[in-house]
């Protein structure tokens, strides 16, 4: 018996060696594409279920058009670039030109553009993918382009004008790509195309810089190579040739495997998790991230995380008590809890990235720092922003002993201040209310219950979010409130439904990133769209907090009468800002600290901290402007 | 000429559960002669040692079963050995060529899944290299021997009647023709016409082969029928050992004369008594002779001293006080 | 014909019954959850940053559901889920709209199939021998060493031996590749090559699997055979000099594995609900994280198609085990 | 009971082995309630420490202390087992007790509702309810969930076992002593079953264990609990394998196979003790 | 009333089993067309004989109340067993008819002590309270030669076969029936003790007046104890009347083949010529005519088609061809 098992052992190891010993070390791409000209990059949204589909015209059908898609196959006219806060003309020629009463928009388009199949980009394309969307249900853009477009005239190959049904100062942004936007579709080939919905345009033909190569039937993965006309796409015009000949999005699975993954050079650029990014810092010489020392995480996102109210539940639509919860954060210990410290705050509901820094959060500093509650500390009317907060961040960094940054660099990474932790203050707040403290040190309702506060949050414990549910719990927790954090994947829903009392989600809708206009942000709280409690809300961030107010609902009018381009937005910008600071309808904690993992072995110059040419991340469609910057680094 | 000799062989279980030590003598000083060609019968009620005695001169000797004195000595043709000191190995290749075993209870002693062709194959290849139609003849011509409808063979055990089953099992323990085969309750169980099939064929074996069986049942009108000696055993002892038809004209010892007395006869509605009381644990057996608590001739004697089993007359040997004393 | 109507007619019976039961409660117990696609689908749009006018989000939602077939009361529904089925159609995926639910099982059905056929059986067969033999020479060193090496294998969670696998496998040796399917670029012509590719992808996964699956066979299979080993028919064979070779094989392992045939057909249906774990941390293709995919995202179409696929690839293991059970034990047909 | 323990205790060394491993996790269990930390609180003691005297397991990137949070883990994973346990006992046992008993109608019936919940793929169904109410997935509810969903193969095998014994003669004896159903069922045929209860009870609290740290892998448990399963999600997410912070990771994996095997060793002790052989040689053997 | 003189009337039972499962199936008729009766009021031993297999066990199941009969009665006191609803009736039949079971050891839970069944009986027929339980069961133990004293707190392995087996006397007997279904009550006794059942039983006859339907393979005890006697075989009574005729003098092929079986302890008179023995059961069960007609020595064509009629000869009833004839004489 002894002797069957031998067989058995030997032929085990044997097997497994005959497997493990076929020459040449294991990598991910077969020998027909050179690693060295091959820039690997992460999917984000993991594997893609429907390989084969490359029609992204489909309303929620996300899946895969982060695999090159929006990076490498499509353009759009116009590109948020939020590195420089500017917005790129990229298939457009110039910005869009509005008449008087915004009811009519002309689009000068590039000449000289080509798809992948030879065929010339023309104002058809764009009337036709316009056309088309309109009349298909369930087509992205059905419904905006009904309620809007009129009909469309074409002066010439390469204008287009757009006649609306109804005044739209922002109708551009529909073609503005800021993770989305209505892309072009290939009018010779949809045109002959029965139903536009079901068409799986594969093999798909490219507007951008790439077109594919192979894909994984499996969805794991999708090749993309140079077109041999780079030069004749928007990217090889403004930023010339992309260097990497192919582009290879996978996905290898959970964090872990990436860290593998990049550690074996086998991922160029991944997205990754703080505990991700310090494993893979530990064990690859030529990792780096965005940048190279602490805090290592990309500041230039253009979101803001933070806490969202129920602002139509009890206690929350107190503006006392949302002021109480604010002050009784101490946002170094937050931050400190959430990453360690590596993370930008920002007191206003706009990101605290460089670019709205110098919009917003410097024009207001004096504001800021005058700003007053109704009520006393010491005789004295109190004044809540604190100005050294970045200050004691940095102080607690050093105490981590991490290097911190020089003196004139802290504002730009730690932020302009935050909101004084103050829980003497706060309790005063909560007093006037009618709150009380119970034997216990635990705060009772006005009628005497104790109060008990649910976070909502999603799953991923990588996500801001998450980590700003368990930390703002801590410290309303030792504020002496009672709360418990609810995680579930279903956290949006419950959210928009209004079941909730706070929660994790975005605090606001984002700006654009790129551009100082805070209409996007402000409409979320514009009376009219606030939908009762159990009712769902609109969707998407500030939404929820189903918060509004008379004097913002003025300046959100004004703003629809104001020109994208127009100087006077800043100025309403701050005016709104005034309003929901005042308010806090939700509180914001710090900007969502991206992390990248960069390898650095076959390619370098990647758009880090120390030379933030471009957005640095490789799931936003602006990757393939980075394209043309990398450098390979010869090695084989 | 004998062909089995014991000599005071005691097997004892020792066991040890939760820390308390057992003694179960289950086969206490038992010497016995067995001879070449005969029926040599073993009775004795359940719970006497019976079975163990036969695991013992099979050799199947394994913990919690213990050999503390004596040997099973054969003499097999040219062939001398003491099974107890065989090797594994030895012992394997004695049995079923020399010394077989019908076991009592066939429904469990064959594999429920397997044909009864495949056990065949199994036991004769175990000992024996050979071609497959010369297992063929082997078997079939062996089954033909006994009476055996051949498509047994490719019968299930489950699909054979109990005692179509039992001489499937006599057929499988005597297909090497051994010179000794033990029997343990071979009929047991079994109707009374097929009892009496199952007999018939044991006795038809033993015509032909001219082996020594030796039969182990409780019923003693099976051993009338059929043995040429019987050795009664009482806990875990020979008490009387004799021819048959001696045993059964002149039972020597109380326990004999009740067991013979007792048997009911067809045609005769007269009055039988049992022994009374129960027959002792081995466990736990009682000082002096172990029938002396249900004993109707019991003597002080009897309650001390174990009494030894002696011959009392030509072949007949007895362990009985009442007996030895005449002597 | 007595057969077919006092037996197989009620055990069909039982088997539809069983498998619309099944499927009725999949249906049933997403619908009552406080999420559905349309949501589902709005929320992305929204949370991806995509700027949808606040006056447009109504009429989308309207337009979702019909789109969506999610119109109607939940009975009404349910009906058309029937009919629909009837005609062997599993609708469209929400989440992947308009695409077929089919088209997307087909994409991941045949990695899976494969890798858990396969892994399924050899673990049954790997963990039945070794747990045989462990069973029936208990008292040796190295069916202890076994038993105890099972015993910790078990317990693990199945994640975490997969990744000790990869960190051992593919990355402080790098052997095996960290995932996939197949290499990136590799043309799909049916040589030696590519399916030593295959092979190598596979066998980290397979290994995981088999490892913990065996392990799992191993130990019930112990108990079951030191069992077997007091039945008298096992006795007697020893005493007959049967060799501990044909006992084990022919004796105590077939005998037990009676039992695990009944196992082996319920984890082989079970099969089509995928090896999410094992697809997560190797990336392997399958059925798994479509299933996942689809409960997170609300699918209810994929959902259903993947649960019936995996109810009835149980239901029909079962049932198929309980017809031919009479060859693997005789017994059964006269008890 | 309290004999049976000792003895058990002094000649099978399995269940020393399991009894001892049993007590030591109880222990644990217990001295969770005297720990120093909140589980929920993080950052209390320094990150990422290796064990040293202050920090016997050392501590988490999140700056818990391991040993601490174990005792957590081992109390809530234990709880949760439990009552899953129970649940699903009570199920299984009645069920199959009834079924096979009683037989007929009512046994197809019950029969056809135990294999669809046989046939049910528990994993997606499991996950779709834990992902939707995960807010509420406290121990208890997870627990009654793993318990409602455990029963079914269990209560098969209970229902086959009382069919067999249903048909041994001293049924009938008991039926002609006048014994009600009932009391036919608890007197006479829980004996028997108890064995098999238990293995299947052993088995059912593994099972339990492993199914709430699946969940808890693919974060669809309530993980601000501290259990087995999220001490092994927040571990693996936080990458403790590849920063080489192993305290972390093996400790809830160790404690894994710890429970394991000494569950295991309960069971077949256990098991044996009260198997209806070897109680009969036990019950002669105290009797002398 | 014609009933009321019946203490047990049972009426061309039958009994068809479903056997298997899977791709294989069969119907076996373990019982087929059974008709006898036991008078009240006048206590016999009445012995049901046959091999395994015989269908003599099924029968005594459905006497019991134990398996529903597929067509046929039983009727006991003028009552339908099968038809007895209610707890009261229940308890009522069951006071009345108890039985003994073949193995002993299987009779009582083995992890249960033996005394509690005694309990449970008189509690659960309301023969005493709990408290003044041992006086009945005393009294039971004692008619069967043990006392309570021996009995309590023993578990069933710790007595012999025959302590075991008359203590499940005593049980039945506490519930003082008026008839006694014992199957196979010695077959698992050791012989040193198997006659003591057997007097037992008669004097249980004699003495306490209770009716004793004792099934048995064993001819020689059957002789011993019981008034009349019917032979089975496979479902049938071939031959039924007293038992000194049947066995000094059997009419059926089969009895007498079975007759010849029984051993002698006699070693002068051994065994006779030799027997045939069924292989395969199933073939028999399945024959469409008299079941023996496969070994019977004196088959005839008819024997073979179709299922012979009792005949009444010599003062016992025969299902036999053979006999046919000589009834036809007999009455022209």
């Amino acid at each position: 018996m002894k002797q069957f098992l031998k067989v058995l052992f030997v032929s085990l190891i044997v097997c497994s060696f005959i497997l493990g010993s076929i020459p040449i070390a294991f990598t991910q791409v077969a020998p027909q594409i050179p690693r060295e000209e091959t820039l690997i990059v992460d999917i984000l949204g993991g594997r893609i279920i429907n390989p084969k589909r490359f029609n992204p015209w489909v309303i929620g059908v996300s899946a895969g058009t982060d695999s090159g898609i929006q990076q490498l196959m499509l353009e759009p006219l116009w590109m948020v670039e939020y590195a420089k806060g500017r917005i790129l003309n990229v298939l457009a020629k110039e910005p869009p030109i509005y008449n008087k009463d915004f009811t009519q928009m002309t689009v000068k388009l590039r000449s000289g553009i080509y798809w992948s199949d030879g065929v010339e980009f023309t104002a058809d394309d764009v009337i036709f993918t316009v056309e088309t969307l309109k009349n298909n249900p369930g087509m992205s853009y059905n419904t905006e382009f009904n309620m809007y477009v009129d009909k469309m005239e074409k002066p010439d190959k390469y204008t287009v004008v757009f006649h609306l049904k109804q005044p739209n100062s922002r109708f551009h942004s529909y073609f503005l790509d800021r993770w989305g936007a209505c892309r072009f579709m290939p009018k010779h080939i949809f045109e002959k195309v029965k139903d536009p919905k079901t068409f799986d345009f594969y093999p798909p033909i490219s507007l951008g810089p790439y077109v594919l190569k192979d894909v994984d039937p499996a969805g794991y993965w999708r090749l993309w190579e140079r077109r041999k006309d780079w030069n004749r796409t928007t990217t090889g015009k403004l930023f010339g040739m992309p260097k990497p000949k192919y582009v290879l999005y996978i996905y290898y699975g959970p964090p872990e495997k990436k860290v593998m993954a990049q550690v074996r050079h086998e991922l160029d650029m991944c997205d990754l998790t703080t505990e991700t990014l310090r494993a893979m810092l530990q064990q690859n010489p030529y990792g780096r991230s965005y940048r190279k020392e602490f805090p290592w995480v990309v500041n230039i996102d253009p979101c803001i995380t933070g806490i969202v109210l129920n602002t139509l539940k009890f206690p929350f639509n107190i503006r006392d008590v949302r002021w109480a919860l604010t002050l009784s954060i101490d946002i170094v210990e937050t931050i400190g809890i959430a990453f360690d410290g590596a993370a930008t705050m920002g007191a206003l509901l706009i990101p605290p990235t460089p670019v709205y820094h110098r919009w917003y959060y410097r024009p207001m500093e004096s504001w800021l720092k005058n700003f007053t509650l109704d009520i006393q500390v010491d005789g004295k009317p109190f004044k809540p922003f604190d100005p050294s907060a970045p200050y004691r961040l940095a102080e607690y960094c050093k105490k981590r002993g991490y290097p911190v940054p020089p003196e004139n660099k802290i504002k730009e990474i730690f932020g302009y201040g935050w909101w004084k932790y103050a829980p003497d203050v706060a309790e005063k707040l909560l007093e006037r209310q009618g709150f009380k403290r119970g034997p216990d040190g635990k705060w009772l309702l006005p009628d005497g219950k104790p109060w008990k506060i649910t976070i909502m949050t999603g799953t991923n414990p990588a996500t801001p979010g998450y980590r700003n549910a368990f930390a703002v719990s801590q410290q309303w927790r030792k504020f002496g409130i009672d709360v418990e954090v609810q995680t579930s994947d279903l956290a949006g829903t419950i959210i928009q439904r209004g079941d909730y009392e706070a929660g994790t989600t975005w605090p606001a809708q984002e700006p654009w990133g790129g551009h100082p206009d805070l209409y996007r942000t402000f409409v979320a709280w514009r009376s009219k769209y606030v939908k009762p409690l159990g009712e769902m809300a609109i969707g998407g961030p500030g939404f929820v907090s189903r918060w509004s107010d008379k004097r913002l609902d003025a300046i959100i009018d004004e703003m629809e009468k104001t020109a994208f381009d127009d100087p006077n937005l800043i100025k309403l910008g701050i005016e709104g800002l005034k309003i929901a600071t005042a308010e806090m309808p939700s509180i914001p904690t710090f900007g969502y600290p991206g992390v990248v993992g960069w390898d650095e072995y076959y390619w370098t110059n990647y758009p880090g901290g120390e030379n933030p040419y471009q957005q640095p991340y490789h799931h936003w469609p602006n990757f393939k402007f980075m394209l043309p910057f990398l450098k390979p680094t010869g090695r084989k | 000429m004998t062909i089995l000799k014991t000599e005071n062989l005691k097997a004892y279980y020792i066991t040890e559960i939760f820390g308390i030590k057992r003694t179960v003598k289950a086969v206490d000083g038992v010497s016995i002669d067995i001879n070449n060609n005969e029926i040599f019968g073993i009775a004795g009620e359940s719970g006497c040692g019976k079975s163990t005695l036969i695991k013992t001169l099979l050799g199947i000797v394994k913990p919690p079963l213990t050999v503390l004195d004596g040997d099973v000595n054969y003499s097999i043709g040219d062939k001398k050995f003491n099974i107890l000191s065989l090797s594994p190995r030895e012992l394997k290749n004695i049995r079923w060529e020399y010394i077989s075993y019908i076991p009592q209870s066939s429904m469990s002693v064959l594999n429920p899944v397997r044909r009864i062709r495949d056990s065949f194959k199994s036991f004769i290849n175990a000992h024996k290299k050979i071609e497959k139609k010369e297992f063929k003849n082997l078997v079939e011509e062996h089954l033909n021997a006994l009476g055996l409808p051949i498509e047994v063979l490719n019968a299930y055990p489950h699909q054979l009647s109990g005692g179509m089953r039992q001489r499937v099992t006599i057929a499988l323990a005597t297909i090497l023709k051994p010179k000794v085969i033990f029997a343990d309750e071979p009929s047991t169980a079994l109707d009374v016409v097929v009892q009496r099939g199952v007999i018939q064929l044991l006795k038809d074996i033993q015509k032909e082969q001219k082996n020594t069986i030796i039969l182990v049942t409780h019923d003693m009108a099976i051993h009338a029928n059929i043995c040429d000696r019987i050795a009664i055993m009482y806990a875990g002892k020979i008490i009387e050992e004799a021819k048959t038809e001696e045993i059964f004209k002149n039972p020597l010892h109380p326990y004999t004369k009740y067991l013979i007395g007792s048997l009911p006869k067809i045609g005769d509605k007269s009055y039988r008594v049992s022994a009374p009381g129960s027959p002792p644990p081995l466990s736990n057996l009682p000082p002096g002779c172990s029938f002396h608590p249900r004993c109707p001739y019991v003597t002080e004697r009897c309650r001390k001293e174990i009494p030894s089993l002696v011959e009392a007359r030509d072949g007949h040997k007895v362990a009985c006080f009442l007996v030895s004393k005449e002597v | 014909m007595l057969f077919f109507k006092s037996y197989l007619l009620p055990r069909i019976i039982q088997y539809i019954v069983v498998i619309l039961i099944g499927t009725t409660v999949v249906f049933v117990v997403p619908r009552l959850m406080p999420t559905d696609p349309v949501q589902k689908t709005l929320e992305l749009v929204a949370l991806q940053g995509t700027y949808i006018d606040p006056e447009a989000v109504e009429k989308l939602r309207e337009t979702l559901k019909e789109l969506y077939g999610l119109k109607g009361t939940l009975f009404e529904q349910y009906i058309a889920f029937w009919k629909r089925l009837f005609k062997g159609d599993f609708g469209p995926s929400f989440a992947q709209f308009p695409t077929p639910v089919m088209d997307l099982i087909r994409i991941s059905l045949p990695w899976t199939t494969v890798l858990l056929l396969l892994t399924t059986t050899l673990s049954w067969v790997i963990g039945n021998i070794l747990g045989g033999l462990a069973g029936y020479f208990s008292n040796q060193r190295w069916a202890r060493v076994l038993e105890g090496v099972a015993m910790v294998i078990r317990p693990v969670p199945y994640y975490i031996v997969a990744l000790g696998l990869l960190i051992i496998f593919a990355f402080a040796f790098p052997i095996f590749p960290v995932g996939g399917g197949l290499s990136v670029g590799r043309e799909l012509h049916l040589t030696l090559d590519l399916l030593l590719d295959i092979v190598r992808h596979a066998f980290l996964p397979a290994l995981s699997l088999v490892l913990v699956g065996s392990s799992v066979w191993f130990m019930t299979m112990r108990l079951l055979v030191s069992n077997i080993v007091r039945e008298d028919y096992v006795l007697y064979a020893q005493v007959g000099g049967i060799s501990d070779r044909e006992i084990v094989f022919r004796y105590t392992i077939r005998n037990a594995l009676l039992p695990q045939i009944t196992g082996l057909a319920l984890s082989l249906g079970q099969i089509f609900s995928g090896a999410l774990i094992t697809e997560q941390v190797f990336a392997y293709p399958g059925l798994g994280t479509l299933l996942y995919n689809s409960v997170s995202r609300g699918d209810y179409n994929l959902l259903m198609g993947i649960t019936l696929l995996s109810i009835i690839g149980i239901a029909t293991g079962v049932l198929i085990i309980d017809l031919i059970y009479p060859l693997f034990d005789p017994r059964i047909r006269y008890r | 009971m309290f004999s049976a323990i000792k003895d058990l205790l002094k000649y099978d060394k399995r269940f020393t082995f399991g009894f001892s491993v049993m007590t030591l996790m109880i222990f644990l269990a217990i001295l969770s309630f005297f720990s120093p930390y909140d589980p929920k609180v993080w950052n209390v003691v320094p990150r990422d420490m290796p064990p040293s005297l202050k920090h016997l397991l050392g501590t988490t990137s999140m700056g818990q202390d391991v040993f601490w949070l174990a005792t957590y883990a081992i109390r809530n994973s234990l709880l949760l087992s439990v009552i899953a346990v129970i649940i699903s006992r009570v199920i299984a046992i009645l069920l199959g007790l009834i079924t096979g008993y009683k037989g007929g109608f009512l046994d197809r019936f019950l029969m056809t509702i135990n294999d669809s919940f046989v046939i049910l793929p528990l994993l997606p169904i499991l996950i779709l309810i834990a992902s939707v109410i995960k807010g509420a997935l406290n121990i208890n509810n997870l627990g009654i969930l793993l318990g409602i969903f455990g029963w079914a193969w269990d209560a098969r095998v209970l229902r086959s076992q009382i069919l067999s014994l249903r048909e041994r003669e001293f049924t009938y004896t008991a039926k002609l002593s006048g014994m009600k159903t009932l009391s036919i069922i608890i007197k006479e045929y829980l004996p028997f079953i108890i064995p098999l209860i238990m293995a299947t009870a052993m088995n059912n609290m593994l099972w339990v264990i492993g199914m709430e740290v699946t969940l808890a892998i693919l974060g669809l448990s309530s993980l601000e609990i501290p259990t087995l399963g999220t001490m092994i999600h927040w571990s693996v997410n936080s990458q403790s394998l590849l920063l080489g912070i192993w305290w972390w990771i093996l400790t809830p994996v160790f404690i894994c196979i710890l429970l394991f095997i000494s569950l295991y060793m309960l069971s077949v002790s256990i098991s044996e003790f009260l198997d209806p052989r070897t109680r009969l040689q036990r019950i002669e053997v105290m009797k002398g | 009333m014609e009933q009321n003189n019946k203490l047990l009337e049972v009426r061309n039972l039958i009994k068809v089993f479903v056997i298997g499962s899977g791709f294989a199936r069969s119907k076996i008729t373990a019982v087929e067309n059974v008709s006898f009766e036991l008078e009240l009021n006048k206590p016999e031993i009445f012995t049901l004989a046959g091999e395994s297999g015989s269908g003599k066990t099924t029968l005594a199941r459905m006497i019991l109340g134990f398996i529903p009969p597929s067509s046929g009665n039983i009727l006991y006191k003028g009552k339908d067993v099968s038809k007895l609803k209610g707890r009261e009736m229940e308890l009522w039949f069951m006071r009345e008819v108890q039985p003994v079971f073949q193995n002993p050891f299987e009779t009582f839970n083995p992890l249960k002590k033996v005394d509690s069944y005694l309990y449970e009986t008189v509690v659960n027929y309301g023969i005493a309270n709990k408290k003044d339980a041992f006086k009945p069961i005393d009294e039971a133990l004692n008619l069967v030669g043990l006392s309570l004293q021996e009995v309590s707190g023993r578990y069933p392995h710790e007595f012999s076969g025959g302590q075991l087996q008359r203590i499940s006397i005593a049980r039945a007997l506490i519930t003082k029936p008026a008839l006694l279904i014992a199957d196979e009550p010695v077959s698992m006794v050791d012989a040193s003790l198997k006659m003591s059942i057997c007097n037992l039983f008669k004097e249980l006859k004699e003495k306490q007046g209770v009716s004793i339907m004792y099934i048995t393979h064993d001819l020689a005890t059957a002789y011993y104890v019981s008034d009349r006697i019917a032979i089975m075989f496979r479902g049938n009574i071939v031959e039924l009347g007293s038992v000194e005729k049947i066995l000094t003098d059997p009419k059926h092929p089969y009895t007498k083949i079975l007759r010849d079986s029984v051993p002698e302890p006699d070693p002068e008179r051994k065994w006779q010529g030799r027997i045939e023995l069924s292989s395969f059961e199933e073939k028999e069960y399945q024959s469409r005519g008299c079941k023996f007609a496969g070994r019977c020595p004196h088959v005839m064509d008819i024997c073979r088609s179709k299922m012979p009629e009792d005949i009444l000869i010599d003062g016992r009833l025969v299902k036999c061809y053979l006999y046919a004839s000589n009834l036809n004489k007999a009455i022209v």
